[in-house]
């Protein structure tokens, strides 16, 4: 999505210096009652900020003074508020992320120091959650580990790729390509609205018909199958990887498209050679992006496990389905408290750093695509 | 060089052969048809097909199948077929047969001979190895035709000697038992050679070389596109079939059948009585319904709207305007786009531990929407942004020349002209967390089916006073039930054994159904509006 | 008591295991001058779901007597333990004026209304503690669900017991049909600690067990713990999967087969059948009609169905106007009859319900 | 193949009676108000027919394309003599890539394009039933307007389109087999960049990536891609728009000695260009309609049309 | 980029002082190493000096511009007299707008440039701390080269400018307080629209959205939105060159109008265009330096500059 430039010493520097002389300028031009005004809303708004942190009963005075300051500002010096109050919401929703981030590694934190390990004397926090194969919360030996969930998220995980990917990109590649344009027209947004069927209508279907029939065609015992959560999370992601890729492929200039037809090459070896290289990026982010549904995924997971934390036995038995991370956080959150809940925490820390590393990826990729194919985009 | 492939600029009408070939394809879709039939249970493996048996209809079809194929390739490489083909099948194709008749040989020598590792290792390289040889050093005519058509007739032959017949069932013997019994394998394997016969047949038809390879991946992309859309389509309709009968139950039109409502002041009674959305469950409905959770969901997306959307387009407004290109941005466009594929259970947690201790230490609305708002803010955020993008300089130039300063721009100019992007993108989001359950189940789960009485009434609940904090609402404060997560009880606590709601399973559909109805409702208005502006664009 | 108070700010009393609950009672309620009282709010055990969102439901309906159906019968004159009643007021306005509140004579309007919430014992007990609602529902003691003492429960919370249950064992219909209709204690013990695997071993056909589990935490696995394999940290290796709540066990046993589960009576059915228990020689049947039946005081896995309610400044007793209305239903003849047995529970005897009824402030 | 050479002769005369036809009474629907500020006046059969020696490669006749409503090309008839360099000029709009890009069908690739009339490629119909689009393609093949390069390696962008063809066989599993075109491929990428005047500037960076070319380059590069495939017509829309002085010279250097071998149709809104590299032009007016057509320094010299004239001195367009 | 190619085809056209160059032949050869087709020659300073009564409205010293590396306009002085036409000429990316954005400072938008040197407006220095470029740009009204109306009603747009600028209020509030400048809008409106010769064409359609406007009525309604200002002058990049001949003409004809009441600095990238319609002319070429600049008369008819002769007569750009 963008290109990182290259960080070096002298340039931040330079930046600072000019970050110091922009903000000195902007002082010296700014009248002072607008500078005041833009003064107390940060402050009150700092301090209602800290208020909510901080659970005070006070915070909505500093928040009101806010409110004032912003009005205030408002009809005097629109110019100037607005611009800081956006700024505001910018840094309010990178604030998000870090509040996300904050809390739930620190509500995750006793669980990982609980499960301290020591090798060759240096202490490893968290080390046991994965070393272990056990889940076991109530009954000693307490144990929290999570491998039998991430074994199942995995598992779910490259299931439900297995079947979005292929079938996914095809499908983009038939609307961008192949359909003809009134089937395109139709279909296109058909996709898009199927992209919002709920997950948990999905999770019903899913355990109401899948799961009995799965048990009976494979003659399991008992219901929930790892195979089929990942299909029908695969199903659900479907969508948006062909409405992703879809757009992806559309984007590849036309001109690129009728070079090589005007060479007297095939649609189809068009295709494969011309457009889904050129629209790689944009195919594997919507691939990704799939991926990243899939590992979120839970409500689906939740109905249709078992919801008893387990490895398969083989492992690669895809026909039992346990738990996955997410169905582990929604199925035992009411009951948890202390180290399980903190344990579950845990869960949610690997989950968000595992999807938010996909989406830093399929942006690095992307970035990285659009500079080496130049200017076309 | 130029002229080795010379073919002729007009091919003449379909020949007799191409025919042929064509007769293949067809006879694989309908094999296929058959198969994905039985995969369905609409016919099952021993019921007999115009007095043949199941089993024995599909062995024999593609024993048939597999030799045409085979015929026609050794035709074309014998020069009784004009065709067009490249001197191999290329690394793909040879590849994939060799996988699979690696496995083929394996399964044959470990399953029905018996074999040990190292005699099913050998079979298995033995097999894969020769299909890969035969596919990879022939002529393209023969290099896809016979792996296909060889693997068509050996299906073909199993299933009609009985090897793999309809009380057939293999035990993995794994340690949590599991099997493939004939009513699941036959139809499957049926289907996989199909494809694999009628991919081969369509080369074949489209004379193998550049334009057979176009046509026989042109099946596959065809066929996959129809089964997706046939899936997703089945998918919905069976919701709304089996939904219907719950949600109209109890319908009725005319003068004051409905309940009484009152709007600035004056009552009266609305003209249609619809139970399932009008009531809630309680003892005296004759028809239940999920009337708290319809209102429930409405009031969390208001409330994540109007948290959301000013927080994200004022973020956008100053990306896009105030901001220098430059690592800030960089900084926003990552955390939005991290936000944005942040799973939902995450955000449950978030809200679990960040808001439910601060606003009065319980699941509660407030929290509900507050959530749902951080899901939705990274899509207003991107959306906004991306409008505001596609909002060209040239505005930006024409008012700055104008003499007129940023802020009059942005709010005159660039918000106008993105609006409908904004609109568009928020209306999509708002599809999105309205089915949304993992996040309120962590944050807002109240009552599992309350009775219409504790309908949330957010206005009504307003209260000033002059202490901190001046304004409070309690029913904000108080946790309510939602569509999602109303499905969600329904379906896993099995819940209205005890509930009075009687028929459960019509009932349950019908909250999946109303839940598909509004979040669906949702997309196709957001869709339709782009649709509406883009074309209106184009227009101008 | 521990009602719930959402303006409070109250901070997350996580840290305070076993403390007292900090309940807020500094609650602006003067300042809203809302007439109607609070919702009654009560979370927990999915065994006691069934009794109290029954007695919830008729509580919101707030019937009139002339609609007998409405009190459980199709004639006023028929409803159980009308003589005690005889009110010509409605459902909720008669239970809810014993305690001096007012009536509102109106349907589907109560004195105040009621909502319970389902997940389990566990739950509702933290939940009562935290003073997150004001009755938590439990089929366990509280002392286990919180690891408490005795004394710091009863210095703390109020104990209603409202019926009691026979914790049933069962096994879906495939199994029952195929003639397993009765094992022994140490069997479904063995089958719990994954020693017995498969049905033919006790009887049945050759058909892997599928070992049904209720959550860790929930009253009634800590119960069938204690009872059944004889300590609440009993290991319980053999089970395929828990499920958080009553209902789910049901729903997992009967679109299964070859499973057994353990459960609360309210939830067996034609799919989830209850089968004979032998202990130490005597047969325990689900047969009511039996010599020794699952609905026996004596049966080793009977418990009591408790709702638990906090003592606090405002309500040194432990149980306020509202709590003592609603559980105050629950332990007449009528509410014994409709909400306790109609939902297959066992009734309690009367001289118990007189003993709960002493711990409720005393009538208006 | 033989035979249908062989009826080129009929195709020809069959044509030219119809452009005769399709010219005779063109005035009908010229529209009331002329808003590009040219004079009223009918299109003379004559000025569009042009003698040449030697069988048309292309001819052309009452080629009607309609952009939904839109009536982009109005009857065109013309022959396009073989070895020869054509110039299209024209304002702005008035449908000399319509028309180009109909001698590939590429217009199909316009979902709103309807086309009506006949195109024949040595007296074969082009647009009928039956056609092989992809072999169209490959014996008329195109240059775009920008550079539209893949983005590849410079030899993989030559090799492309005989590598899809079959002629060259490069893969992993040739090489494998012993059977793979290496040299081959070298040879033709060799021939077709020095065909193209691009050998020397890029022969030490075959395997650098095309888009990092310059745009002239970049066009070179466009033409030797069209080359490498060996088509016997080459049609050019504009190549040298995007292109410096420099980089323009050496492609019409390049056009001029093509003419040898290849039948060249370009297209340009450059006068001089036209009138430097061309042997015929063919001058469209807006309302899409062929209004002179003749050898260059005729057409440029003496116009027959008095709008063909306005025209070429600038008064408009 | 075309477009300069299209001025090197209306270099051979009608005037009759530039028939020599038309029909000397095109071809004419250039030297290799230098890329843009230009001889070598040293700029002299007479050449761009301009004599001219009065003040200048305009002076420009010195002005270097860089965009990064890229040195965009080299050492240009210049004066621009008031209330007349000067038109800007040269090849493409020889920095003709970016001159002309550096009169009203709209170059500070784009964040690459960087400018070293002086502009005045009557006397008064423009790049200087503490300039108010609202004020600057009310005073200097700019239009571009491709019609950008705003989304809004025609009489929206007119009064887009002074209403931001608060000397109108028509505002919701406004009205209510019973002091709306309704009257004075509608008046503007006109008068704005009769100056940019637009008035007949949209009287009835007011309140029609701007965008529904053809594109010669589109760049008229530009000009009438940046008139509503009531700027002193006016600078217009390329006008016309979207615009089909008769819009161009009635611009043209505008142009003239207003140099009675306004100074206009407008480039072109047409040579006849700029002979036609200015007073005195500035010939950019490569290397952003300002070559040559007189009376238009004098440049197109007697260049000093050989460059600029070679430019004017079509060899080159
Ligand atoms: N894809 C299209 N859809 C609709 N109309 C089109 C399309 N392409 C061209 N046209 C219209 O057809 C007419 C002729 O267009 P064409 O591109 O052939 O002109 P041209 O002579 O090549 O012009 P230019 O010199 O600008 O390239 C124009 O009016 C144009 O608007
Ligand atoms: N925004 C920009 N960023 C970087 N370089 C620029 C930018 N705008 C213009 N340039 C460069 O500055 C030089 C002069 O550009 P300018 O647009 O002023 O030329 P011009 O004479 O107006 O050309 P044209 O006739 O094509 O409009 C060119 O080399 C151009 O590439
Ligand atoms: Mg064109
Ligand atoms: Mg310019
Ligand atoms: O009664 P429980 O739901 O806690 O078993």
């Amino acid at each position: 999505m963008n290109v990182l430039p290259n960080s070096d010493g002298a340039g931040l520097r330079a930046a600072a210096r000019r970050g110091l002389r922009r903000g000195r300028d902007f002082v010296d031009e700014t009248p002072p009652d607008a500078l005041v005004t833009v003064t107390v809303a940060a402050v009150s708004l700092l301090a209602a900020f800290a208020g909510f942190l901080a659970v005070s009963s006070l915070t909505a005075i500093p928040f009101a003074v806010f409110l004032v300051a912003t009005g205030y500002g408002w009809l005097r010096h629109q110019e100037l508020t607005a611009r800081v109050l956006t700024l505001t919401t910018t840094v309010s929703t990178i604030l998000v992320l870090g509040l996300i981030l904050v809390f739930i590694f620190a509500e995750a934190w006793p669980t990982v120091q609980y499960a301290t390990v020591n090798v060759f004397g240096v202490p490893i926090p968290g080390l046991r959650l994965f070393i272990e194969t056990r889940w076991s919360p109530v009954t000693p030996p307490i144990q929290y580990s999570l491998v039998p969930m991430i074994h199942g998220t995995v598992l779910v995980t490259i299931i439900a790729t297995a079947v979005a990917a292929p079938l996914g990109v095809a499908a983009a590649l038939f609307l961008s390509e192949i359909a003809p344009r009134t089937v395109r027209e139709l279909v296109k947004p058909g996709v898009e609205i199927l992209a919002g069927i709920p997950s948990i209508v999905y999770g019903f279907i899913g355990f109401t018909i899948l799961s009995p029939w799965a048990a009976d065609q494979f003659d399991i015992v008992g219901q929930g199958t790892y195979l089929f959560v990942g299909i029908v999370v695969g199903l659900m992601a479907l969508p948006t990887v062909v409405s992703v890729a879809e757009d992806a492929l559309n984007s590849v200039p036309e001109s690129m498209k009728s070079g090589s037809l005007a060479l007297g090459t095939t649609d189809w070896q068009t295709m494969t050679s011309i457009t889904l290289p050129a629209a790689f990026s944009g195919v594997s982010a919507a691939v990704l992006l799939g991926v990243g549904r899939a590992i979120g995924e839970t409500m689906a997971a939740t109905v249709m496990l078992r919801g008893s934390p387990g490895l398969t036995k083989p492992l690669y038995n895809v026909f039992y389905g346990n738990a996955t991370l997410t169905s582990l956080i929604a199925a035992n959150y009411g009951d948890a408290d202390g180290l399980q809940l903190s344990a579950l925490f845990v869960a949610g820390v690997i989950l968000f750093v595992t999807v938010l590393f996909l989406s830093i990826g399929s942006q690095y990729i992307e970035a990285r695509m659009r500079r080496k194919l130049g200017g076309a985009e | 060089m130029a002229g080795a492939t010379d073919t002729a600029l007009v091919s003449e009408d379909t020949s007799e052969t191409e025919a042929v070939a064509a007769g293949a394809v067809g006879l694989a879709a309908v094999l296929f048809a058959l198969s994905l039939a039985s995969v369905f249970e609409l016919v099952t493996i021993t019921d007999p097909v115009a007095g043949v048996p199941m089993v024995a209809l599909l062995g024999g079809l593609l024993v048939v199948l597999g030799f045409a194929v085979v015929t026609f390739g050794v035709g074309s490489r014998l020069g009784y077929v004009a065709t067009d083909p490249r001197p191999t099948a290329g690394l793909l194709a040879s590849g994939t047969f060799g996988l699979i008749w690696f496995v083929v040989g394996g399964l044959v020598a470990s399953q029905t001979l018996g074999l040990g590792t190292a005699g099913w290792v050998v079979a298995s390289l033995v097999t894969g190895g020769a299909a890969f040889a035969v596919s990879a050093l022939p002529r393209e005519d023969i290099g896809s035709t016979l792996p296909a058509g060889a693997l068509a007739v050996f299906a073909g032959v199993v299933f009609l000697t009985g090897v793999i017949g309809p009380s057939w069932l293999w035990d993995l013997g794994w340690e949590q038992q599991a099997s493939f019994n004939a009513e699941f394998t036959i139809p499957v394997l049926t289907a996989f050679c199909s494809l694999l016969v009628g991919w081969a047949a369509a080369k074949a038809y489209g004379g193998f070389g550049a334009r057979g390879r176009h046509i026989g991946a042109y099946v596959l992309v065809y066929l996959n596109a129809i089964s997706i859309i046939a899936l997703l389509f089945l998918l919905v309709a069976f919701t709304v079939l089996k939904g219907l009968p719950g949600l109209f139950k109890g319908l009725a039109f005319g003068a004051g059948a409905g309940p009484e409502v009152t709007l600035v002041g004056v009552t009266f009674s609305l003209p249609v009585s619809w139970p399932f959305v009008m009531n809630g469950v309680a003892l005296l409905n004759d028809v239940n319904g999920v009337l708290p959770a319809i209102v429930g969901t409405i009031w969390l997306v208001v409330g994540a709207v109007l948290f959301a959307v000013p927080l994200g387009i004022g973020a956008a407004v100053f990306i896009t305007e105030y901001a220098d290109r430059g690592r800030f941005t960089q900084v926003v466009e990552i955390a939005t786009n991290g936000l944005w594929s942040t799973p939902s259970i995450v955000f449950g947690l978030f809200g679990l531990t960040f808001l439910v201790p601060r606003l009065g230490n319980q699941k509660s609305l407030l929290a509900g929407m507050l959530t749902l708002g951080f899901m939705l803010l990274p899509l207003v955020v991107i959306t906004s942004r991306e409008s505001m993008l596609a909002v060209p300089d040239e505005y930006r130039d024409a008012s700055a020349a104008l003499g007129v300063t940023k802020w009059q721009t942005v709010r005159s100019i660039v918000l106008p002209a993105a609006l409908p992007g904004i609109v568009t993108g928020i209306i999509l989001g708002v599809g999105r967390i309205a089915g949304e359950t993992a996040p309120i189940l962590l944050t807002m789960s109240g009552g599992v089916a309350p009775p219409g009485s504790q309908t949330v009434d957010v206005l009504g609940g307003f209260q000033l006073q002059y202490a901190p904090p001046f304004v409070t609402n309690p029913e904000l404060m108080q946790a309510t039930s939602a569509l999602p997560y109303q499905l969600y009880s329904l379906i896993t606590a099995g819940v209205g054994q005890s509930s009075n709601i009687g028929a459960i399973d019509e009932f349950r559909w019908a909250t999946a159904l109303i839940l598909l109805v509004v979040v669906l409702g949702f997309y196709a208005v957001g869709i339709a509006t782009r649709y509406y502006f883009r074309s209106k664009l184009q227009h101008e | 008591s521990g009602q719930s108070n959402p303006e409070a700010d109250a901070p997350a009393t996580e840290e305070e295991e076993t403390d007292a609950p900090e309940t807020t009672t500094s609650t602006p309620e003067e300042t809203t001058e809302s007439s109607a009282p609070q919702m009654l709010t009560a979370e927990g055990s999915s065994t006691v779901y069934p009794i109290a969102n029954k007695g919830s439901s008729y509580w919101n309906s707030n019937a009139p007597p002339s609609d007998g159906e409405y009190w459980g019968s199709t004639d006023e004159a028929t409803v159980p333990g009308w003589d005690e009643i005889e009110t010509d007021l409605r459902l909720a306005d008669y239970f809810a004026s014993l305690y001096g509140f007012e009536p509102t004579d109106t349907q589907a309007n109560p004195p105040f209304a009621t909502s319970i919430g389902l997940s389990h014992s566990g739950t509702g007990c933290k939940s009562v503690r935290d003073g997150l609602v004001d009755i938590g529902n439990s089929s366990g003691p509280i002392t286990a669900e919180l690891g408490i003492s005795e004394s710091k429960a009863e210095e703390n919370y109020v104990d209603h017991v409202v019926g009691r249950d026979g914790q049933p064992v069962v096994v879906s219909k495939d199994i029952y049909d195929a003639g397993v209709t009765q094992l022994t204690g140490d069997e479904v013990k063995q089958i719990y600690q994954d020693e017995i695997t498969n049905w033919s071993e006790v009887g049945g056909p050759d058909q892997e067990i599928y070992v049904v589990g209720r959550a860790e935490g929930s009253g009634t696995d800590t119960s069938f713990r204690l009872n059944m394999l004889g300590s609440a940290d009993a290991s319980m290796e053999g089970v395929d999967t828990r499920k958080g709540q009553n209902q789910q066990v049901a729903t997992v046993v009967q679109q299964n087969s070859g499973a057994i589960a353990y459960m609360a009576l309210a939830f067996t059915g034609p799919q989830v059948l209850p089968i004979g228990i032998e202990f130490e020689g005597t047969l325990y049947e689900p047969d009511k009609d039996a010599e020794h039946t699952i609905f026996d005081s004596d049966y080793p896995l009977n418990r009591d169905l408790h709702q638990y309610t906090t003592i606090t400044e405002d309500t040194p007793s432990g149980t306020d106007m509202r709590e003592a209305a609603f559980i105050n239903m629950f332990l007449t003849t009528f509410g014994q009859k409709l909400f306790v047995e109609d939902n297959n529970y066992i009734p309690l005897p009367t001289k118990d319900i007189e003993s709960q009824k002493s711990k409720l402030p005393s009538q208006a | 193949m033989s035979e249908t050479r062989q009826t080129t002769d009929d195709g020809q005369t069959t044509d030219s009676e119809l452009a005769g036809g399709a010219s005779a009474s063109p005035g009908t629907d010229q529209p009331l108000e002329v808003t590009s500020g040219e004079t009223r006046e009918r299109t003379r059969e004559e000025w569009v027919e042009h003698e040449f020696e030697g069988d048309a490669k292309l001819s052309v006749s009452d080629l009607d394309v309609y952009y939904g409503d839109d009536h982009a090309l109005n009857g065109v008839s013309m022959e396009i003599p073989e070895n020869s360099v054509t110039a299209l000029i024209g304002p702005s709009g008035c449908g000399k890539s319509t028309f180009l890009r109909c001698l590939n069908r590429m217009n199909d690739r316009i979902k709103a394009a309807r086309i009506d009339g006949s195109v024949r490629l040595e007296g074969e119909e082009i647009y009928q039933e039956g056609i092989n689009l992809v072999e169209l393609r490959k014996r008329v093949g195109m240059v775009f307007q920008s550079p539209n390069p893949f983005p590849k390696s410079i030899a993989d962008n030559i090799s492309y389109g005989p590598r899809k063809h079959g002629d060259l066989d490069t893969g992993l599993l040739a090489n494998l087999l012993g059977r793979s075109d290496d040299d081959a491929v070298d040879e033709l990428v060799e021939r077709s960049l020095r065909q193209a005047a691009l050998w020397d500037e890029v022969q030490d960076r075959l395997d650098d990536n095309a888009l990092g070319l310059s745009g002239g380059q970049q066009q070179r590069l466009c033409i030797a891609r069209a080359l490498a495939t060996d088509p016997e017509v080459l049609l050019m829309d504009e190549p040298a728009s995007a292109l410096d002085p420099i980089a323009t010279s050496k492609i019409e250097d390049l056009v001029h000695d093509l003419a040898e071998e290849y039948t060249v149709v370009i297209v340009t809104h450059n006068m001089q260009q036209a009138a430097r590299i061309s042997d015929q032009t063919a001058v469209f007016l807006t309302g899409g309609k062929l209004v002179e057509y003749g050898d260059t320094d005729q057409v440029f010299e003496d116009p027959q049309s008095q709008r063909v004239e306005d025209y070429i001195s600038g008064k408009f367009g």
